[in-house]
Parts: C-alpha cells; structure tokens; sequence
C-alpha cells in the first residue's frame, strides 16, 4: 500500500506518476476520498423542482440519486438495493412517487426508506421475511445533503463538517455570485477521457496552462496570461478559483508572449459573437474557474456558465459531467448568445477540446516509469498561498496536500 | 424522384468521403450560403434541452470552426471514417428535402488502430438550387453522447 | 429493375429508420400480411439445427412479442442505431424478391456510452402488392450470436 | 486472501460483494471449484453419436473436449497441447481420428494419449526428441467422465466422489425425468451478461423472483407464486431443484398478487400456443429449474427445454450456454410447438431476459462498496432446508455454505 | 449515368456479399482477366512508401493467394461481415470508372463473438465491358493498420 | 513476486504458463529488462538521414524518440516530458528543429535538453519558475545509441555493455552481413497479436515449427526442415542466428516429410516469382532469422528482408512492428520482386500468418492453469549449445537463461 514515503518534496512540487497508475490506489481514493468527509456536487434544485423529480448522478464512482420528496424536501441516497444489491432507479431522471428495484419489487419512498416488500408475510402464510426483519434498517443509503443558492452537495459521512465550513467563504461567495439569481438548464455534455480523475482536477487548478494549450484563446485574443488574474484558495488550500478580468492588459500582450516566443497573432471570427464578453455584472470578472475538491467545478468562460462533475471511471478513465446554465430571466438574445458560445466548452469546446489530449498523452507517457514525477513549482515552491497573477501552478499543490492528508499519507513536515 | 435519389445518394456519398480526406473546404462547399450546422447530444434532444455540443446557426460560424481547427485548435492525431446508411427521404417539399441517414464514424489513431467514435442519425434540409443539391440544414443527433476523447473534426 | 431496386433501398431505409425510433407499430407495418420473422444464430444455421432466438412464423406471435416489449418484458434501457449496407437483389420472382443485406446494430447506452450490439445479414423475401414492397419473411443470420447482455428490441 | 472472517452471518444470509469483485478469489474459485473435486456438465451423448466426434466446450474457464473413441467410449480433457500449450482442437465440434495441434502438429488420440511427435527422432539422425522422452507422460490432461441418462459430466479431480453420490437422490431422479427417453438437440443459443457467475448461479436458485421480475409470467398467465410448488435439495444443499405444478391456483392467484401490489392483468396472445403447456408425463409438472453446483442448469418451462452451461469469463463477466433439446420421437406437431415456445428462454427470452438485466445492475451497483452485503432471508434464516412453497431464496444459502466449504472460508458454527 | 450508379452499386453489394459466404471463386469473378489487387497501410499510403500488406500486381498472382489460403495457410476460424458504404464515381472515363467506397469489416470469432476488425477507402478502377462491369484495380486503404491478429480472408 | 523457485528443470526446458500472464512479472520485466541493461533497436540510420529528422518509436512499452541532431548526431530519449508528463512528440515521423510539449510549451533540444520554458520568468515580474530552477536537470531522459551498419540500437541503462559486446561476433557478422550496404525502407506494417510478447520471442527463435505451422513453405517449396541449415548463438545464448541454405535437400525431402507423416504435396504457383530465390551474395543462404534478445529481430527470407521490433502492450497483447527494407541500388525489377515476396511477411504473409494465431492459441489456452509448464527439449535438453541441423528448438532455452538472470530468478545450479 502507498505511503507517506512516496513524496519526494515536502511542499508537493513534486507527484510521483505511480498515483495516477495504480488500482489499489484507486480503490483508496474511493474509499477514503469520494465515500469519506468530502462534500461532492450532486445536481441543480433547478433540475428537480417538483415533488417526485429525481436524477441520477454519481459521488466517485457510486451511483446516487437525488430526488425531492412530497414536502419539498431534497434526499439523496446510493442507488443500490439494500436487498440483493441491484440499481434501483434505472432512469438517468424523471418523476416518480417512490423507487422500485425490477429484481423483486422491492419499494423505497422519496426518503430512501423501504416501504414494501412483496409478498413479505409469504403466500398462504408460508414463506416471505421472517416477521421480525426490519425495514427500518434496510432502506437505501443516505447521504446527507446540502446546498448553496441551489447547487447540491452531498457527503456519505455523517460526521463531515458542515457544507459553509468545508467549502470556506471565498468559494461560498463565487458560487453565490454564480447562482444570484434563478438558473435556467440548457444542457449537458459528457466527455471520456482516457486518462486518471486526477489528472483533469488538476488540469482545472492549473493557471499555467490556460492560455499555452487553448491557442484559441489568444489566437481570437478571449483570454491571455497578461490579464489582470490570480488565484485565491480556502484556508486549507484545497479548493481554488481561478479568476480574470477583461480588457485589462491590451499595453502589455502582445509584447509578453512574444518575449515568450509564443504565436498571438489575434485573428479576427467571421461571428464575433462568439467570443464577444457581454458583461452580466458589477464586476470585470470573464473567466472564473472554481474547483471544489476533489471533483467539482463551477466555471464561467465569458457568458458560458458551467457546472462539472469528475466522474473516475477506474484507475485509467474519467468522464467530465457538464451542466450548461443560463438564467430564468434571460432574453432570447442572451439564451442565443449562450448556446453560441457553449461552442467554447466541452468535448468539443474551442477553447476546452485540447484538455482531453493533454490528459490522455499525460496518462499515456506517465504509465511506464512510475517511480518518476511530475514538476509543480510554477510560482515557486513553499508555502501554498493565494496569487493575483496568472502563471502559476500553485493550486495543484494545494489539491495534493489535502489529498495526502485524506488518504493518511503526509510526509512528516509537510510544507503547506 | 429517381434522379433525385441518386443524387441524395451521391450527396451523403460526397458528405463523408470529403470529411475522411480532410477537405475540409470542399466539404464546406456542400452546405448552402445559408445554412446551419448543429451536433446535438441525444440526451439533450430527448429532455428537450437546447444545448449542443457544436452550435453553428450561420455559415460564418461554420466557417470559423473549420478555420479555429486549422489554426488554432490541437487535437488528437487521427484519421476519419464514415460509413453512413441509406439516407431516408422523409419529406419532398418544392425545391427542399427532409432526409435522414444513420452513420458510424470509425477513428483511427496514428499507430493504426481504430475503434468506433461515433454513431447517430443526420437530420437534413436539403435545397435543389442550380441543378444541385446542398445541405440547408443538418442537425447531428449523436447517439453516443459520452464523448470518447474529444470532437475536433466534424462528423 | 431500377425502379425496383431503389424501392428496395428505400424499405431497408425505412425498416431501420423506424425500428431506431422505436415506432415498432409502424415498422410492423413493412411486413405482409402472411409473414415470418426468425432470428438465427449463425451457430445453429450452421449445424443445420432448427432452434432460433427470436421465432415467429406468424404475423401474430410477431405482434405478441412486440406487444410483450411494451406490455412486459425488462430489459437495457438502450437506442439503436442500424447501418444496413447496399441491398443485393438474389433472386426476382414474379411479385416478389429474394433480398440480401448486411447489417450492424450499435446500442448506446443512457449514459452515451455505444458499443456494437450485433452484426449479420438479412435474407428476406419481398412481395410486392398494392404498388408497395413489404417483407413476406425475413430470417436474420446473427454473426455474434453470443449475445451481448440481452436481445430485446428487434434487430 | 479471504478468509472465514467475511461472514457477517453464520446462515449465509449476508454475503459481501467483494465475493462478486475480486479477482483474486476469481482465481481461487478456477482452482478450488471448477478445477477441483465438482462434477460440470459437459454435453450431450446425443451431441457425438459417432466414433470420432468431438465438441469443445469448458469447465470453468478452461477449454475441454469431449469426444467419442472408436470403441464408442467418452472421453474429456484439457483442450491445450502438452507441448507448448496450444489450443489443440481449434473447431467447436467435428468428427476426426486423432485431435493435431497446429503448431508443430503433436498428434492426440481420442483418448487424449500422445500418439505422435514429427520428426521425433530428428532428420538425418539429428534433432529431435531425446530418446527417452515419455510420450506416455505427456497427453493431455483427462478429465473423469460420468453420465445420467446421456448427459455428460466431468471432474478434473481423480478423487471426487463419485458422479451418482455428488448429485444425491432428489437431483439423479429429476435428471432421469427429464431425459426419460432420447433426446434431440434443437440449436444453442448463448448469452453474455456483464456481471459476475455466481449472480447467475444465485439467480437460476432464486425461487422469489420469477413472477416479481418476468411480469410476463404473470401477465400472460404462464407461472404465479400462488402455484403449487416448492424447492427440493440434496443432502449438502448445494444443488437446488425448484417445481412447480400447473394450474393449482386460480382461487388465489390474482387476490394475493392485488395484496401484494403487483400487476397482473392476465393479458392473452394471438398465439396462445406460446404459452399452452402441453403435459408430456403423469405428472403435473410446468416448471422445473434443477441447478447442479457449481455452473450447470437442467431446465423445463412449460414445453421448453434445456441445459445450461454457467461459463466464467473472468470476474466481470459470464457466458450462458444454453443447449434447447427436445426428444428423438417428437412429433412434428411438438417440434414446432418446442421451438415456438423456444422463444420464451436464452437472451431474448419473454421470461428470462430480465435476469441478463437484472444481473447487470447487480454486477454494476455493487461493484463500488463491497463491504457491504446482500440480504437473503425470503423463508427465513437459519437452518437450510427443502420448502413446499414458493416465496423464499433459501437455496442460495445452500449454494454459499457449500462455496465457502470449497474455498476453505467456513466460519466457525456455520448454520447450514 | 442513373443506370450505370445502380449497376456500381449491386457490384459492391455483390462483391461484400460473396466475401462473406466464403465465395471466393465467385468473388474472383468480379475481377478483370488483368487487374491488380492491393491491401496497403495508411501508414505507407501517407509517407509514400510502396509496400502493402498484399501485393498483387496479376490477376495470376490473386489466384494464387486464394488457392494458398484454401491449401496451404491456417488461420483464426471466423465470419467475415462487409459493411460498405454508398459509393462515390469519382470519375467516368469511356470504358472505365474510378470509384471510391468506404468500408468497415466485423469480425466473428467461433464462439459468437464480434469485433471491428478493418476500415479503410476501396479506391478502384471498374471496367465496363460485357454489359457487366469488373474491377480492373482494387487499392484498398487499410485506416487501422495495426491488424487485429492476422489478415487472412480478402478485405 | 516471482522467485528463482518457479523453475521445474535447471535447463529451462520447462516453462510455467504463470510466466506467460501475471501483470507484475509483467511490469518486473519492463523495469529489469527493457529499461534495465538490454540493448533495443531504434530504427535505421536511412529513416532520420536529415538534421532534425525524427521518429517515434518504444523500448518495452516506453515511448523513445529517435533524432538527428544540427551536427548530424543521433539522439534518442523517452517521449515524456519533464515537466508534468506529457508525450512531447505525438506525430510518429518528422522534421523539427526542437520539441515543443503542447501542454505548457516546454521547449526541447534535438539532444533532450530543456531549451525554454514559456513565461519562466513571470510576467510583470510576477509568478515563472524559481530562479533557481536547473533546467539542465530537467531534459528529456536519454538513452545511450549505438549503431550497426546504419542500424540504430539503444539503451536505458547508462552502465549497459557497449553494445558490440552485447550483440557478440556472430550477430554482428549478421548485421553486417544484412546491412552490407545502403538500405531503402520499402515500408511498414504491424500486427497486434492477443498473446504475451515471450510467446513471440520465441517463436521467432523456434527453428521446430517453421515447416510444420507454415504449411506453405512446404506446399510450395519455399523452406524445408530437410534443408542445409540450424542455429548460432552469441556466448551468451541470449541471441541467436536461425539460417539455412537453399536447394540443399532435393534428394531426401519428400521421403523425410512422408515419414513424419507431414502433407508435402509440392503445388506450384501460376507467378513463381513469389517464391523465387534471387542470390544476392556469394553465400546460399537463402532464410537468416536473427533473434536479439530481448525484441529486435532481423529477417531475411528469400528476398524479403525485414526487421523487427516486438512491442509488449500489456501482458496479454504483442505489437510486431516489422520494417521492409530493400538496398538503395536495387534496380526496379528487384524492387518489384521484393514488393511480391513482401506477400510471404507480415500479418498477412504466407509464410507468417500462422504465427498470430499459434500464439494467440497459446495464451489462451495455457492462461487457466499457470502452474503447468511448456515442454522445450528438441534437440535434447542440458547444454545450451549451437546446431548445424534444424529440428531442435534450443535457442529458446537460451532466451530463458538470460531472461532469468536479467529478472534474478536463475535457480541454483543452473544448466546453461
Ligand atoms: S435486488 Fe432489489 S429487490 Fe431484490
Ligand atoms: S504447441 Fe502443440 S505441437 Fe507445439
Ligand atoms: S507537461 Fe509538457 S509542458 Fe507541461
Ligand atoms: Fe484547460
Ligand atoms: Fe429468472
Ligand atoms: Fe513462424
């Protein structure tokens, strides 16, 4: 089993590639990550707002689902069958007054309870559960549930500190700025990569990276590193937003990536709509970019509003779960402009679609020599703190510290 | 309706070989002057959902992408396939065609192995303008909308 | 024989159209009156031995299974998408065809997931009556016949 | 390694998922089970009438052939050469003297002997074998072979008990009922079910779930719960024998399935043959499912018969082999009227394809925590014990106290 | 040109078909008495280089390669399935066509299972002569030249 | 993990089927032999003739780019980058003046140097790397390249032998003879076999099987047991030379093939140049197989000449990558007659294709039970040594020995 031993640098600048390789690895991750004290992403009040309505979603790599019972309240629980083990809701999403397993019909309310059993006290007296079996003890298992301006999160252990606590006020306030006013779904797209779930929350936290792999970005000049941007992190550094503002370096651009030997040669769109930032607030912000560990990610690129869901699928393949969103109150014209640029993310976004090839030839490459590592020292190595510039890969560390700590595996004197 | 259907026939035939060979130009030259272009998740479409994973409403935007994807974009290394099924034609209207064709795109990676990429059914408008026939609208419903790897070249 | 043969095209078109979409009720209705409908492994077409997975030799056990899908039966929540390669015309009869056509199925998954559901060949008789073509009997030689998961929608 | 520790429950009515995810033990069950003291079904006489004949078909995961001697007697062994590990008999079934490995054509005879090495003695009086190379220590490897009324079974361990003892009394009489007179084979059909055996296993001994999961039992009349019938064991209660009698219920039926709360509005076919049981023998007979441990299934439904092959293809993964037979003097009335009602079994089946289903989800929602357990106590826990009635799954208990006997992992005051 | 396109079509529907049932003299039928037939890697196509996986530059040197596989080769026992999509004239010159089709092969192991095992672009040179048309040259271009196992039966 | 106790016989005639399907001796193999001290071809000086002229390639399953430097030097490193894991190069052939990872556009020099890092400095003097950041401790990790006639061989291990010593007089006359003068690569092709890399190792070093598992080379006359021939080795037996001389059996062939009861019915072929030998040397060699350990092969058949890299994807797939060369002064008409016998190679060759599916049968059916062994004493077993006759499979005793020693698991007492 992995140690504390395996960090060659206290302060996490360096990750060896055995942790994005290795099965029982993996098999930890889920175990004392995703169904330990973490609060992970589970779906929108949006998306259920009437008594019935559920969704299926995922914490790691157990099915859960969340629905919202006849009081209003919201449940969620593992989507698996307390008797033989089945998935009960076989349905991505629908409505429906309780949850029945097709196996043997057994039934569960809104709240995750068992309700029913068939022919529980038998047939003819013969046969069924034996008359003290209790059902009390075998709904499904819950998770307990909380929420910020209607993004819900889950956790699967009673004893994880609160939502507000565990997210912290800097991320608190972004996803509050996010979701100030009703939202409105306009949809999802998945995405699989042949790649570790690590690998792409790193990628979300890597400030460095933006503006040298998405060559859109600066080739139709959306975004570049010369923006005035930084990062901020909650106290323990284990979530982070990336943020920038528009328009705030056209004296310097240009200079500074040719200086970086890097093409900016701003071409212009036939339908700059694409590209065009119609500010929607006080603020300048045009990019933030808001990961919670380990697996969630709210993300405004222009006015393409996103939420993502890392969804691992084993030790070698993970799916990007988005969620589009717009606003109830939006125009047609901005419901428009929305669906336009929704071509700058996902699978096949302009400026997202070179994530998913930097992921897969990192896995590929990283899989034969295991003992070797990773360089993260961008910004400097040391302490882990707070930046208001751009090229840095800080957050990166501070993904691993908390890592180490969760899988109980920090080197003594560890830099955080 | 025969010549029309051959020439439907050709059209699909024309659609997917230009797109394997990376004419991404010639290719462009089977879409109207006003056309749309959309590639749309199954799952999307079922719960009514607008969103699209490529969302071309002009022409211009269509030309943009193709020329993003030469200019600006990095994607994974490959060669396209498409094998695409007897288009249906669904609706004949004067000077337009509803038609609908499955296809599977096949991908295959620099080091020679393939593995199936997409599949899903083409909704088309098709307008007979100058003796010949252009696609006026093509909406992509992709099947398979778990995205393997990423979606760089049109399908 | 060229009206024939793109009639023919069309109602393999269709027959896979309609059966991607679920409309089983219309899709019934390429089938004669009087027909037959069996689905072979190849395994057992092989040895010459009679048993089938799916065997209907009638319109009406036809009809019952179909309505057993909707009435009944469980199984993947899954979309199909047919590719049916170019119909070859064996043998033509009067009022009627011997037809061959290769086909894959692909099923996706709701997750978005696709994967190649069942490969084979149709080889079909075809009456032609009242101007239209329908399927007097169709016998489908399934290739994979170690069947992925479960067979439920027709192929 | 597992150990008798896993058992949270002493009557076997808890078992851990991990038993359906590990590959480890996967392996153990290839040696311990499949490869040790159990007898599996191989075929059929009737499948290699002649000298010559031959079928490959697997015991576990390991590739066996069956074949007929000139003398007329049965044979199995290892379908790999003792050379350099070919597969020996490449095609499925065949008629032939002598079985030649295409590699460097070492030659078998039917009895699995090595009779024949090219160029044994070298060319030129150069090469070859060593002159005291043993041929005689170096066929493949035979299997015991036994039969009930024409089905052939198999065991890769000399010292099993013998076939008779193995199978006991209720299961030896069930065979010969089914196969009272000669058989004909009607085709095969095969499925694969993303899940592991012994959900399988587990589902062909499950009394409880036919009429809950295949609704068309119900809906169109075929088998109800309300039925006259019950579950039958041998002495070890590792091989199961469910029954059930036609046309025993109609008082009850549909009040108890109302009770219950499940659909069974008894639709009615076009075709009604699909479901006319016809009665072949005195008695009254509709269903009965006989599953020998570990993998192998004696199957009538109504006029629908077969044998299954329950065939490991790795921990994830089963194959069902399913071989449709009728008999040598049907009439041509009862051979259609077979394959008509052929339609209602293997993976297209209108009451069985639901467990393919069924055993997917299972395989899929446990795989995540598998500390966790499945209930088993429809009839009650405690002592393993035949049953007169229909609600219960205790045979699936007498299927785990026999797999933990095999694998070494008995808890200490098991209930069996 | 109409009669010509189905006439093309119902040679690709033939020549799939044929491969499929194992036909192989009846396949060899659809060649010219001189033809070439090539099996080439993409991989080679796109760096010009001249070596192909099967190089027959007769219709001698075919014959021979059929008769090998049939008395001398061994090879994994399986079903061949051809799914080839509408195809394309690429030109018409008196006497002769240049089409191109593209092409995915499944796979059947004995046991019934299924797997993708070729795609690629049948580029071709189709002679007119008789009243029925033959191929006078097949350029097969493999996209997945890491072949699966080994390449035994004609693509 | 595996000990020096897994060997049944000191001479390595026997070899457990374990060896053949354990995923950890999979990955001790990759890190003790293909990354430990072997020497691995690369490719050939004729594929990189200009400056900057590039080529993908592997050692084991590490990706390895092979250049030419401005100096006209060549380089290989592995195809990672240093910074957070990335394949530098993802096209396979080419020309560049550096190499550029398109993740953060780290720049490498055509020796493996890190040459710049984008923004390493900052911007506005904020954020880049530490200014203390060795970018000479961050290149491309190199292998040491040695050459053979223009044949490029290279090695992980910094204290690997020099490869003349590794390769030994008999090999090196070989190559030398092989590669007498300027190459012309004809092109490509690659097979993916469903068996482990050893399994073709040793078949390309199996002088038993050629004539018995590639009937054409009887049928038609191409290759015969019978024929002059046998095996040499390098001191080491690692290596080893499989060669015969043609037209050297006419008088005993057919009674030989008679008697071992081989089918040797000599067709004849309507275009006989397939099968045509053309001497191009004074020696009547006409079939050299050239075995170096641990997975480079150099081929000569007839007029077909090829070499080989045996590519392991996992422990249950094998790639063959095999390149078709000709000599720069071949006129067309021996160009073309090189482009007919390449019909004999590749995995569609007449005389190979039987070798995927040898091997594929092999690893199927030898992967359930892994603790029975192959059987290899053609030839006689005990010493290792060269033959001058062809019905013996010695070399692969030879290719275990040294495969034991590299992996430390030689049993005391070993007979080499
Ligand atoms: S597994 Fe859900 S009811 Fe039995
Ligand atoms: S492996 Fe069977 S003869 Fe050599
Ligand atoms: S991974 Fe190569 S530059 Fe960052
Ligand atoms: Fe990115
Ligand atoms: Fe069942
Ligand atoms: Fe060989």
């Amino acid at each position: 089993m992995v140690t504390a031993a395996i960090w060659p640098a206290l302060d996490y600048s360096r990750v060896p590639y055995l942790l994005y390789h290795d099965p029982d690895i993996y098999a930890e991750e889920q175990r004392r990550i995703f169904r330990g004290k973490v609060w992970s992403y589970l779906g929108l009040d949006a998306e259920i707002p009437k008594p019935g309505d559920f969704r299926a979603t995922y914490v790691g790599d157990t099915p859960v689902i969340v629905n919202r019972d006849a009081k209003g309240e919201v449940h969620a629980f593992v989507n698996r069958c307390a008797h033989r083990g089945a998935l009960v809701r076989r349905e991505l999403s629908g409505n429906a007054s309780n949850h029945i397993c097709i196996y043997h019909q057994w039934c569960y309310g809104l709240d995750g309870g068992l309700t029913a059993i068939p022919f529980r006290r038998g047939i003819r007296g013969q046969g069924g559960m034996a008359p003290d079996f209790d059902m009390s003890a075998h709904g499904l298992r819950p998770l307990r549930v909380g929420a910020v301006n209607g993004a819900l999160f889950g956790t699967l252990d009673p004893d994880a500190e609160p939502l507000e606590d565990y997210l912290g006020p800097p991320i608190l306030a972004q996803l509050r700025r996010l979701l100030d006013r009703p939202v409105r779904v306009l949809g999802y797209n998945r995405q699989r990569i042949r790649g570790n779930w690590k690998l792409y929350a790193e990628n979300t936290r890597d400030n460095y990276h933006a503006s040298l792999l998405h060559e859109f970005l600066v080739t139709f000049g959306l975004d570049r590193s010369t923006q005035v941007g930084g990062v901020k992190m909650d106290h323990r550094h284990r979530h982070s937003i990336t943020w920038a503002e528009a328009d705030t370096d056209d004296d310097i651009a240009q200079q500074a990536y040719a200086d970086a030997g890097v093409r900016s040669n701003f071409l212009s769109l036939q339908e700059p709509d694409l590209v065009t930032f119609r500010p929607e607030r006080a603020d300048r912000l045009n990019l933030v970019v808001t990961s919670v560990f380990p697996s969630s990610v709210f993300v405004q690129i222009s006015n393409s509003l996103a939420i993502r869901q890392i969804r691992p699928r084993g030790v070698d393949e993970v799916e990007v779960f988005q969620t589009m969103i717009g606003y109830a109150d939006d125009t047609p014209e901005m419901n428009l402009h929305r669906l336009r640029q929704a071509n700058l993310v996902g699978p096949a976004g302009l400026v997202s679609m070179e994530d998913g090839e930097a992921i897969e030839i990192a896995h590929r490459a990283s899989g034969p020599d295991r003992d070797r590592t990773t360089v993260i020292e961008l910004g400097g190595g040391g302490v882990i703190s707070d930046r208001d510039y751009r090229v840095h890969d800080v957050p990166l560390r501070g993904f691993w510290s908390y890592y180490a700590e969760l899988l109980d595996i920090e080197p003594a004197g560890a830099v955080r | 309706m025969n010549f029309d259907r051959l020439a439907v026939y050709e059209l699909f035939a024309e659609y997917g070989g230009l797109l394997d060979e990376g004419k991404y130009d010639a290719w462009l030259g089977l879409f109207a002057d006003e056309c749309q272009y959309h590639v749309v998740p199954r799952e999307n479409h079922q719960q009514g959902l607008p969103a699209a994973l490529i969302y071309c409403d002009s022409r211009a935007m269509l030309e943009d992408r193709i020329r993003a994807l030469g200019e600006a974009n990095k994607y994974n290394i490959h060669t396209d396939r498409h094998i695409i099924g007897l288009p249906r034609i669904v609706a004949a209207a004067p000077g337009g065609l509803r038609v609908e064709a499955p296809f599977a795109v096949y991908q295959t990676d620099q080091e020679g192995e393939a593995r199936l990429f997409a599949t899903g059914l083409y909704r088309d408008q098709i307008e007979a303008a100058g003796g010949r026939l252009r696609f006026r609208e093509k909406v992509i419903l992709l099947d398979n909308f778990a995205v393997p790897s990423l979606l760089a070249t049109p399908l």
